[in-house]
């Protein structure tokens, strides 16, 4: 019987691994994973590469993993925002390296890993600070930049409701990045408000098939 | 001889939204554009981070922590909205879906250059979505002050500031103006009241073409 | 106010243009516009290049198109299928231009499109008659093809309901190739069983924005 | 001597898929493994045209002209399921989501290379799913008739057919062996009842290895 609901956040998070890539979903507060986010503060693994749109916000979440010195590196399509400093300081000390990249870039990067295409060719960022080191070559007329995919070896996402398979539907603007770190990283961890039975979610409306996630764990549940 | 204020600006762009367009609203100015859209349009709002159809701001008390847009302010949903994820939305702005975005800048150029993210020295800037939407837009406009506020040129020659985009600007409304990118240049088609063609040259540094019929904004 | 519903399909199909690129949604006999293919029939453009995952079988729909000689090319995964005599014949007698590509990247080809990404690199076809005369090139130790998108001036979607601003959901395996080729062609039609009313969808389960949609007919309508 | 039938195949293939895989399954033999998974295990069939999560044939007069496998069949769905376009639908196989595939063959090579979509010689060939599917799949098996009907080596050193993807097959499942494809070569891992190991290897092109615990087909 497949069951991917865990009983706890620091039983999910036990195999995070010095020098992962974790993917962090979320934008402007919606759609974070802030148990799990704050699991992975317990845990402890350290030297990580972070991917998320932006570098979080005053002490909680991404930014306290990122003042606790735990990311070695972020890439992101805000990292300068009202409220980052903790980030700011790493990133002016030293101790964190940066790669900005554009937000839609930054989706179709993740969207790419998840989907075995290796790289594409995107208008965005030509002729500007992105295009340097990128390959510049034209289609059709239109100058593009080669991208390549990002993927993650756990990626923290935040749904609202799962079942024992996996199956993920988000709610309102809270879906953003979610969909798409689940289909980029080697192990999904979805954070959701309500499990439902088997069969309780209409196979139409299900976002995220259960394929993309490999474990659960319910907000409001054992640490 | 006052300009404009940033929500005469607001409402002189709204007039020019049309109905049935798609429409994405960047931080500032546009954002105030969405509580003047002529009611008498349907006009669908895009935010990047996954929805369309936005309504106005909720009431007190009303808000919801999981429906906000691009710059984490709370909004509501109309009839016939759709929510999705970033790919998706990204797929609307870069593929040529959406119909007028509304972004500020901090330098266009005559050529219709945008630059909006990156303070010019800074090692650190917020991109976000501004180069996805700047170049993906079927029509550009541009939502600003004309002039900084040590009054130095915001329309110029060549950018200094770290681009956004290269070409991409259709229209810029200004405090002062309403102006075209044209392929021969810079088109003067609107005057705030009580502005002269010749105090708005001085505040812009590309030379500008009038317009044959050449209007105040009507505010 | 928007309104995309139209009143027939011969008006929703008027502008379809001698030499246009029209994509056809629908796999194994789910998800196809039937009553928009008939509609083409009988509106006679012409030197089309058809897109879509197979040739259609029988006399109806697409062979029947194919049959009266109207399409100039196609671009498909199933070129060769029980009952596809009718494009087998054209092709034989040298009146139809093939592209066979991969079902997958033909997916993907779509959805590049429709996203505004110009090509891509892939590790399907590697070392197959696909790869002919496309680049290889490897990234992480994965050889790669590169291909490119695939736009269409038309698309004949077959979904389950819409709304006036041009919402969709589909019904099962209908939905196949019908959303990515939506977002791909400059002027969308859908063919759907049901119109409701504007806000009856909820917005959490609308698969296809009304961006991508410009017309819409009802199923059992007028000609 | 009897080889096993396109059943048997079915069902030892069936054994070899565990609780929680992912599995697609292609036309031909492959197609019949849904109707011999085993009853305690939870396994999510993979349609390429938009379906996780198949269930058995439907009852007569059950069913639904919307709802059908990659090849054209009548199936329905399980609690569990989930319905999704074909970009997402092949991103779950070019993305090496899918645990097992299992596609049906007219030559294997010892590397592994696959041939399955286009007779020799043939203008046309339906490609479909079939590379994207053996490039994608975590472990790629075979379900095919150990010969052609006219009694030629399917299983051979170098494809004669156009190939459908290189160094793909894993294991390979036919009427009269299992075996798996390895570095070292093939590895003939058993034999169905009453072969013996030189009957199949004078079928069998490249030269067998015999696995230490070589067993008899448990049909």
């Amino acid at each position: 019987m497949i069951n991917k609901i865990w009983p706890s956040v620091d039983a999910a998070l036990a195999d995070v691994f010095d020098g992962a890539t974790v993917l962090f979903g979320g934008f402007g507060g919606a759609g974070e994973a802030t148990e799990l986010m704050a699991g992975l503060l317990r845990q402890g693994a350290s030297g990580l590469t972070g991917v998320s749109n932006s570098i979080g916000k005053g002490d909680s979440g991404l930014a306290a993993l990122i003042r606790s010195g735990r990311l070695a590196k972020m890439i992101c399509s805000f990292p300068l925002i009202k409220g980052g400093e903790a980030f700011q300081e790493q990133y002016r000390a030293g101790r964190i390296a940066l790669e900005t990249t554009p937000q839609g870039t930054l989706a179709e990067r993740l969207r790419a890993g998840g989907a075995g295409i290796e790289a594409f060719y995107t208008p965005t960022g030509v002729g500007t600070e992105m295009a340097e080191g990128k390959e510049l070559r034209s289609f059709n007329g239109v100058p593009c930049l080669l991208e390549q995919a990002i993927r993650g070896d756990f990626a923290l996402v935040r749904a609202h409701k799962a079942d024992r398979w996996g199956n993920l539907v988000y709610r309102k603007t809270g879906r953003n990045f979610n969909p798409v770190m689940a289909m980029a990283a080697r192990v999904t961890i979805a954070e959701v408000d309500d499990i439902v039975e088997l069969g309780a979610l209409d196979p139409e409306v299900i976002v995220t098939p259960g394929i993309f996630v490999q474990r659960v764990v319910r907000r409001g549940g054992a640490h | 001889m006052a300009a404009l204020t940033k929500e005469q600006i607001a409402r002189r762009i709204a007039r020019d939204l049309q109905d049935g367009q798609y429409v994405n609203l960047g931080f500032g100015i546009p954002t105030e554009i969405s509580n003047h859209l002529p009611p008498d349009r349907e006009i669908v709002i895009h935010v990047e981070n996954g929805a369309l159809g936005l309504g106005p701001t909720p009431a007190a008390g009303q808000e919801d922590p999981e429906l906000v847009n691009a710059g984490e302010q709370f909004v509501t949903l109309l009839p016939g909205a759709s929510l999705f994820h970033h790919a998706d939305s990204f797929a609307m702005t870069r593929g040529h879906h959406v119909d007028v975005a509304v972004l500020g800048a901090m330098q266009v150029s005559e050529r219709g250059d945008l630059a909006n993210w990156k303070i010019r020295g800074n090692d650190l800037g917020g991109i976000g979505g501004a180069m996805d939407i700047a170049l993906g837009a079927k029509s550009l406009y541009v939502a600003m002050l004309h002039t900084t506020p040590k009054g130095e040129c915001k329309i110029v020659r060549t950018l200094s500031y770290p681009v956004t985009a290269l070409g991409c600007v259709k229209r810029i409304y200004s405090d002062l103006a309403v102006i075209d990118v044209t392929a021969a240049g810079l088109l003067l088609r609107e005057l705030a009241p009580g502005q002269s063609i010749e105090a708005v040259q001085r505040l812009t540094e590309p030379e500008l073409r009038v317009a044959a019929d050449l209007r105040v904004i009507d505010i």
